[in-house]
């Protein structure tokens, strides 16, 4: 194994989503943020967790998302497919608000060690940014609200600051102990994991920085590290993730995303 | 503790008093044509608020129609959103947004870079928890996000102690917009308005708003809304003008009737600079006198074609 | 005119829901109480002001009420027939704290002279009330964020109280100059008219205080007041109220309450 | 400021580990019958909310299974109650009472006159907000009514200024009642409701509530529910026991099911003295074992014509 990534018959965005839709545990409500979450979320349901009950900022509650997903498409009648209810964006915040939903997914540009994420832009002048995002979106209250938020990030060096330049949405704050609780935000919730195109990390409980638990099968450890501007803590043993399935990828090419215009082409 | 964003404050008695003069409770016909409805009721410098987003169900055509008589200064509450703000500013239509989501597109990514459009950094969550405070005549909500991040510093939330158990809260400050525009499946013509499907917070914004221009994909009847009152959305006195405009959410999808154009997002999207950017205003809003012509410009074939390829039906009816 | 009560051919109950009906403004939205408030905007929609807004707090929006009325009933089928829309109490107590609501009807056990009204108990002792009643209801709300409140009253003595046992709901509190807004209700709110079983008060512009404007046509101002603990203001002129009309009655009796059971027997 | 009433004050963060670990997000069948449902959730102590009252979809046959089972020391949320609390009371359950609207019957005021009822009185519309403020998760929320009164003195509510206006406004605090009560028209196996019609607060009270026991007129398939999620009012993860009760109501009315039960009514209302209600307990409550066996009581012809005697049906379906 040479550290560097190998010839891949898979994109890394398709291991990005597999990852996650791995990590979704059945019969557990999942907030889903916008982009690939949303497939991340319907790979799961059709594979892993056919009970999850998937909610969203725009008021569908536990759809069976109908395919194929069309990009930046979200609340159409496919989004909305097969709910249990379909209520308002007020009354989802409020069910995240009041502890009904157990993990949030989102999607980010760049995080902290502590899983502070930022999705607003890029520069140090706030009203002449160098690159402007959307902004929080509903990103701000998934990450606060929901027990357990997961992160998809990209695995590009600039993304893995010591300082992030904004603060969308957030993690541990500063990384004290009970920062978020100081803050205001609900007791007991916080980044779980961070996924990215080669790696899989979690926050240790003790300092809550971000932590190295997993590769991707053909990179080291060293590589992932090397490849973060801030270094991570790095867990005693690390687990190697395996890449997707022929199930997997032939569910995400033929069914959610025939034309790839998310998971891209190898 | 307060976040530093300039915030449209207004006063819950000064909007109770404008609910009273100025939306009546009389059941009139309020049926007029999105010409007329936005220039009654859609000024310079004001606060407009929309319900979805451009690619659902959104108020196309009447955003169409504020680019087209081209509205200047408005301020935007961008709670959900996705071609709609960057429409909006390729007009020249904005100077401020509520950000939420600010939308998508190069063109009001860069209008943000350069300066041209001032944002002020809210979330979703909170920009439709304003509208419910709006709603409720109340000055403020209290919320459990935003806390501790910079999207709190550039809002103009505020943190404060819960007097109740001493934890740390965030009020978030009421938005009564001049007007929303919202579009809607059904409408009677005194504005008994209804939705199917779900939705952002169209009741919330009807309410907040001093003015509501509802468009609608069709006409019914008063005896239907009372034949069916659980499925009214917005009673009629929180509405000013109702604009019939079948397929008013083009190139968006209004769900269980008709899905979205695709090319024709496609077209929008890949409008990177201005001058695409203006050739797709000159094709499609400046180029067109109505929401008629529009539909005669896209094609009858097509809009037929958007009706078939909308697979999905249960649920979205009365 | 002896000032005395004569033969009537209608009840004292039937008086006020007639007075009360025709109070009420065509094309305004009324927040309708519980008990006579309900009978008597029936009987104006029937005819006086067929596009009033009738509005409940249990969610009905401008319903057509069906009749026969039953007493005690609120939020039946007949209480919410051809309603606009459906609703929640919270989206009523909204609409009309957010300005939408033109009036409110309530009925009351006691009054003061600024309007102020019990309908929670007669004693000193809150914990050992002498006699307890239901307590605010949706009253409270009513009387405070509706634009114009009309109480209707049975115009007996010891209702008329210079001070009551327990102020419910707010009227013009200490009567003083801005006496609502300083205690935070709503600009521009208050009580509008007080209907008894004999006589009709306004409030004065300048004092708040309960303003005799008319009596019934077979009761002199002096016999209003003697029925009353404190003493209201008396306008400098007088009018005379008319006794329910032959349709009102007969509507009254023959629709809506055919047993009785509210407006009583002659 | 702050009201002297005592304040059953419920932690947000308490509540939310209580929603996260207790009611699941497992779509399991949770279908039981009243006394096990009662039994399991409904406790000695426990703060009890219902929905619309005893003449209107009230879960009436989960009322009289509580007084059955006799529980005592419950602390009812009476926010638009007419015979509910009067029946509790009666019963021996309860010693303290939020009150909106009391309720209507001499026993009733008899318990609280003499004392063996404690009330702290709020409004109708202030205990639907404690309920939506514990759904929205928030410690209070805030609103321009009880200031002024004494029905704010003897609340739990307090008055601050609103830090963004200066304006006194009058703070409520979340309620998280350990169970609600609540009567459906149609309802599956996991707990997803629906209700037709207008109703009080059926959603915040089971957003709020640790626990929901859904009454329900008839039982529907999974399938149902989600051909049709814009009638859902209930998500199954609010609801902790689904009991099949077909006329549940009675003897108030279902609208557009079944009337009033009128003979019924009067002759609970007619009970004003100690001995009539004990009679009226022991025939209707204690007397019978089951809501089956009260149904039989009552009388398949009369539940037959109570069906038939509602006139109005429009509105009142999927």
């Amino acid at each position: 194994m040479s550290g560097k990534p190998t010839e891949r018959n898979y994109t890394e965005v398709e291991f990005m989503i597999c990852l996650a839709a791995r990590l979704i545990e059945d019969q557990r409500s999942v907030f889903v943020g916008y982009g690939m979450p949303q497939i991340a979320a319907i790979l799961a349901q059709k594979l892993y967790a056919p009970r999850i009950c998937q909610v969203y900022e725009y008021g569908a509650i536990g759809p069976e998302v109908a395919t194929p997903f069309r990009r930046n498409m979200m609340a159409d009648a496919r989004n909305s497919y097969r709910s249990f209810a379909w209520t308002t964006m007020n009354t989802m915040i409020a069910t995240a608000s009041s502890g009904y939903i157990d993990y949030g997914i989102l999607g980010a540009a760049q995080i902290d060690p502590f899983g502070n994420i930022n999705s607003t832009m890029i520069g140090k002048d706030y009203t002449r940014p160098k690159l402007r995002f959307t902004g929080s979106g509903g990103g701000n209250e998934v990450a606060s609200l929901c027990w357990k938020t997961i992160l998809i990030m990209e695995h590009e060096k600039r993304r893995f600051l010591e300082k992030i330049d904004f603060v969308t949405s957030p993690g541990y704050l500063d990384g004290s102990e009970q920062a978020r609780e100081r803050a205001g935000l609900p007791r007991g919730t916080g980044p779980h994991r961070v996924i990215t195109s080669i790696a899989l990390f979690d926050f240790d409980a003790a300092t809550r920085r971000m932590r190295l638990i997993a590769t991707r099968e053909d990179i080291t450890p060293e590589f992932v590290v090397e490849n973060m501007e801030f270094k991570p803590l790095v867990a005693p043993s690390i687990d190697r993730l395996k890449p997707p399935t022929p199930d997997e990828l032939r569910i995400l090419r033929e069914e959610i995303d025939p034309e790839r215009v998310v998971i891209g082409r190898v | 503790m307060s976040g530093a964003g300039e915030v449209r404050l207004s006063d819950v008695d000064a909007a109770r008093e404008w609910m009273r003069d100025n939306k009546s409770r009389a059941p009139v016909d309020k049926v007029m044509s999105e010409h007329e409805a936005v220039a009654r009721f859609v000024h310079d410098g004001d606060y407009v608020s929309y319900d979805l987003s451009s690619m659902v169900r959104g108020p196309m055509s009447l955003e169409r129609e504020i680019v087209r008589q081209r509205r200047k200064n408005l301020w935007l509450a961008a709670k959900f959103t996705l071609l709609d703000s960057t429409l909006l500013v390729a007009g020249g239509c904005v100077s401020k947004i509520d950000v939420g989501f600010a939308g998508l597109g190069r063109t009001l990514f860069s209008a943000i870079e350069t300066g041209k459009v001032q944002v002020i950094d809210w979330s979703n969550g909170t920009l439709a928890l304003r509208h419910l405070a709006g709603a409720m005549g109340v000055p403020f909500l209290p919320t459990r996000a935003l806390l501790g991040t910079d999207t709190f510093k550039h809002s103009g939330a505020k943190v404060v102690e819960d007097p109740f158990t001493g934890k740390k809260v965030c009020l978030v400050p009421a938005i009564h917009p001049n007007v929303a525009i919202i579009h809607v499946n059904q409408c009677d013509m005194f504005g008994n308005a209804r939705i199917f499907g779900p939705s952002i917070s169209p009741v919330e914004t009807a309410m907040a708003s001093k003015s509501v221009i509802v468009s609608t994909e069709e006409i019914i009847t008063t005896e239907e809304i009372k034949k069916n009152p659980g499925r009214t959305t917005l009673p009629y006195y929180l509405v000013s003008a109702v604009v019939v405009a079948p397929h008013g959410a083009h190139p968006g999808t209004v769900p269980g009737l008709y899905t979205y154009d695709s090319g024709h997002l496609d077209e929008f999207f890949s409008a990177r600079d201005d001058a695409t950017m203006k050739k797709y205003l000159d094709k499609y809003v400046y180029g067109v006198k109505s929401h008629d012509e529009y539909l005669a410009l896209i094609g009858k074939e097509k809009l037929q074609s958007l009706r078939e390829n909308e697979m999905i039906r249960e649920g979205y009816s009365a």
